[in-house]
């Protein structure tokens, strides 16, 4: 079962960083100032960067399993909605730049803590990407938290967006912290994360932020109900699309190399 | 001193290939003239990133997505130094940016064409940069400083891109036949918007002679052309493909290729907005713009009650 | 010659129909009322229907010629971008109610006069889809017609989103009496239409519903430039995003029945 | 008349099935019950638009896009027909409207779910619309007249569309394997939230007694629950497909299907507000409304013009 987990767990990483990027990268030509254009441009390209360290990984760890041909791209444009394991925030639209930011901001706050843990992990390579990677979050961190900071202290418009994309965004960060089969199994096996861990750190930086942001704290929202699912390849509505665009000409033309 | 003498050191600066600085005198004229040509430059860069930003979404893989994504960015990096380098001769980046979204200050027409497939990310990196490209190296060498500086930082990412875009082409002519075709159908498409990216004929070129003297320009608009064409119609056979011009042939006695009229009808069309795209084009730019305003103001009240608050915390601290 | 002609003039107008009855059935469960959602879904419905008899007719020519097994999904579904044919003004997007109002009202004025004439065709199965269709495009022009007025003499938002819809619209106008070369190829052949005698009684159409809207007539927009291109396969921007959503199913399951 | 004499007509005409119309007196409960559950079922029709809407312009083949458009439409009529019969009970469209998008009004949980394939739009037909009609067939005889009615009219359509959803699941199901996974699938996602759609068992539903009464429901929430298992389980064998629910039993004592507990804590979460999709689907809704603001208007505007232009006319013509 380790090969199965280990394939599914990377995956998972793997979908989390390739979608958001997709979605960041939206805004490449369309940003609030041409300064943030070059930065959230900057911030998909990291993240296409380490999707694609991990899919060349899952890729590896399938053919060596399976003795057939996965590549880095069969796997981010052969896989339909149900297969794709990436959790709901980042499939999320990006709305306005406030709700862009603030998904930035949890998401990369949680990458944060995960990957900080991933660099012991017995996988090595794992622990090699989490590594290399960290530093790119670390400085998705600073940006985005600087971001909420302004936007929440800036004028009143900026703090009521703000308001408006935690209402939209609030009900998905419980996924990051709920483990998934695979991500319970990666634990037993040695080389995952122990998630629920890591909620109390992301919490504790999230009330920071918020503090300065003028926002109120992580315990206001306590009960919002969480949604789940993304992880399982149970997704929202808007995943279906967005592979409808990334994978188009893959699938139009089967088989051609770019 | 007289504004006569004042001429005079700035025409010898010229003359002795001294650069002109930001803080020396200038005649308002080669001021004016900077300020249109670098920030149409600009707009270029920006305006730019949208044909090419079209593809991003669907680049048919991953190492090509990240790449074409690094290019947009280069882009809206190039405009950041040329709005900076209009700035050092006093016309804010708001104010730019302004007249672009009025219509009053231009962009190149080229970017006024809609890419429709993925053989125009290559054919627009091999032949629209590869164009820019020769305008930007005898620009390096310009006579006003800031734009000469900026140009060399963008001389060096351009050529990058332009090798990414034959890059491209290159894995689509050896691709599948509708790999191949849709190769082809690009270029015969770009082609001819490519050698219009010099502008008119020397002979109706308005600003061409002025520019020249002061030595903004150092080569002319057909200069420039040929060169191109010079190289591109070598370049293509490394493609195994064509060009769509029957009378595009060698030319033993000038050393140069030969090549057919270009339809000058349809470039002062594009210029004067009747492109496929110029409508859609700046619509894009405005609405960015505008939706991107109370972020903007967002940053700057913030950055004001920062400042404030920091003021208070010294005063505090002095006394 | 008659073959490829009489094939690309039939997938001509099945794509018109095709983009356009795929650009209205986005309003399906978001229209203003309740009773136009309805109303744009049948206009939709009706515009799949000639698009399924057309592209089944080109599948028929098609067949016969090459000797292959073209259908009505194939051609639909497996064509990129440049092999579509439709004119530049049915891909241009919804924007708001007076935007698709406006496009649907320039559209079925212009397929109301074609679908006259090409009833005359020498081509039977033409002319009797033709005719066939002309009674739910004389509806068509109707609807869109009450529609233009309604906008046009209501409020004056109403009728600045209208002015708004004109500006952006007029200049694919053109496009719709400017023949591509199997156009005139069919009209030699003698089952095409004259598209240039066409025009006339359509500006006459508009006219008179632009006076009663109290909007400008259209020799007031007389300098407007006029887009062309759609028609040989050169389109705007907008059409590969709507091929990569229609087509998706198709291109990801390839030889699957549904 | 008394209350009590008035009471005394209306229970006979409910006891001798005559049904109740518009005119006749009714007991406020009554009249308050209706316009909540016709309201409640005129909103599912709305909003249950949006999960298929969904598919509308990914269909795989003309043909089911042709047929999913129509069906959809089908519900924005049925919405129309219930929102009539809301209106004989003196609540306007407009009201109710207003109703769903403040929360007050509700509508069935299970377009709550998002649909994520294709084959998902195959098991909405069979199973949701499937467990419509069974509670709609029954309404057919519901004892308010212009309820009854509109029940005719959509259960004939109704029935059509179950047959349309399971006729995708069998093309699924004769497919490829992947074609056979998504329809699998999709039954495992639809099967529990459609038996959500029949509400709490009889013990704990709290409306139910005195609808029964008022026979306006003819069956009860658990007899019409295994009505649809009895059919289903059958109908799922033809599709050699299974049903996720190990404990699912033919029962030859009761000669019905036994089944597992229902997860009642997800039933009542997703009707608090909390189900996968509650917070888009109204955000659909609401939008669609905003946006039409100014269409509905202008279309009110410009009708109260042309009367008064027509009143002008006749007058003009009278003197």
């Amino acid at each position: 079962m380790t090969k199965d987990t280990l394939y599914n767990y990377t995956l998972h990483l793997a979908d989390n960083a390739l979608i958001l990027a997709q979605r960041n990268s939206e805004w490449c030509g369309h940003g609030p100032v041409l300064e943030q254009d070059i930065a959230i441009t900057n911030i998909s390209l990291d993240l296409i960067g380490q999707a694609r360290s991990l899919y060349q990984y899952a890729a590896e760890v399938f053919n060596k399993k399976e003795g057939r041909e996965a590549t880095e791209d069969s796997l981010a444009y052969l896989r339909d909605v149900r297969e794709f394991k990436n959790c709901l925030l980042v499939e999320q639209p990006n709305g306005d730049w406030a709700q862009t930011i603030l998904r930035q901001f949890f998401f990369s706050t949680y990458q944060y803590g995960l990957y900080q843990q991933l660099q012991q992990s017995t996988d090595a390579t794992l622990a090699a990407i989490a590594e290399k990677s960290l530093k790119e979050v670390t400085y998705h961190v600073r940006w985005s938290s600087e971001w909420v900071i302004r936007l929440g202290d800036g004028t009143a418009e900026s703090h009521d967006r703000l308001e408006n994309a935690l209402d939209e965004l609030w009900m998905f960060t419980g996924e990051l912290f709920t483990p998934a089969g695979y991500e319970l199994d990666a634990l037993k096996a040695g080389f995952g994360v122990e998630l629920t861990a890591l909620k109390a750190a992301w919490e504790q930086k999230v009330n920071e932020i918020f503090a300065e942001a003028t926002l109120p704290d992580a315990a206001s929202r306590a009960g919002v109900w969480m949604q789940t699912g993304g992880k399982e390849g149970v997704h929202s509505e808007q995943l279906g699309f967005i592979l409808a665009e990334l994978q188009y000409m893959q699938r139009a033309y089967p088989g051609a190399e770019w | 001193m007289s504004v006569q003498e004042l001429e005079k050191i700035f025409l010898d600066k010229i003359e002795q290939e001294i650069k002109i600085e930001p803080k020396d005198w200038m005649p308002d004229a080669y001021r004016k003239t900077l300020v249109r040509q670098i920030s149409q430059h600009a707009h270029s860069e920006i305006v730019g990133m949208l044909p090419e930003g079209n593809w991003i979404s669907r680049a048919p893989s991953l190492k090509r997505k990240a790449i074409l994504l690094a290019k947009v960015q280069d882009e809206a990096g190039h405009g950041l130094y040329l709005y900076s380098a209009t700035e050092t001769l006093g016309t804010t980046r708001e104010q730019t940016i302004v007249d672009l979204h009025s219509g009053k200050a231009k962009y190149s027409s080229i970017f006024n064409y809609p890419t429709l497939t993925w053989a125009d990310i290559g054919a627009i990196g091999w032949l629209v940069d590869g164009a820019a490209i020769l305008n930007q190296v005898m620009l390096c060498r310009t006579s006003y400083g800031p734009y000469a500086r900026a140009m060399v930082r963008i001389c060096k990412e351009e050529s990058f891109h332009q090798r990414q875009g034959f890059d491209i082409l290159m894995a689509l002519s050896k691709g599948t036949p509708e790999q191949r075709d849709m190769c082809q159908d690009a270029i015969n498409r770009w082609w001819w918007p490519s050698l219009m990216m010099f502008g008119p004929h020397d002979s109706e070129s308005t600003n061409s002679e002025q520019s020249t003297k002061w030595k903004i320009k150092r080569m002319s608009n057909d200069e420039l052309r040929q060169k191109f064409v010079d190289m591109i119609a070598e370049q293509v056979k490394v493609l195994n493909m064509t060009l769509p011009d029957p009378n595009l042939k060698w030319n033993e006695q000038t050393s140069h290729y030969d090549f057919g009229e270009i339809n000058w009808a349809e470039f002062w069309n594009v210029v004067k907005g009747n492109g496929p795209c110029n409508k859609q084009r700046l619509d894009a730019r405005r609405k960015a713009w505008d939706e991107g305003a109370w972020v903007r103001e967002a940053a700057s009240v913030y950055a004001a009650k920062r400042k404030a608050r920091e003021e208070k915390k010294e005063e505090k601290q002095i006394a």
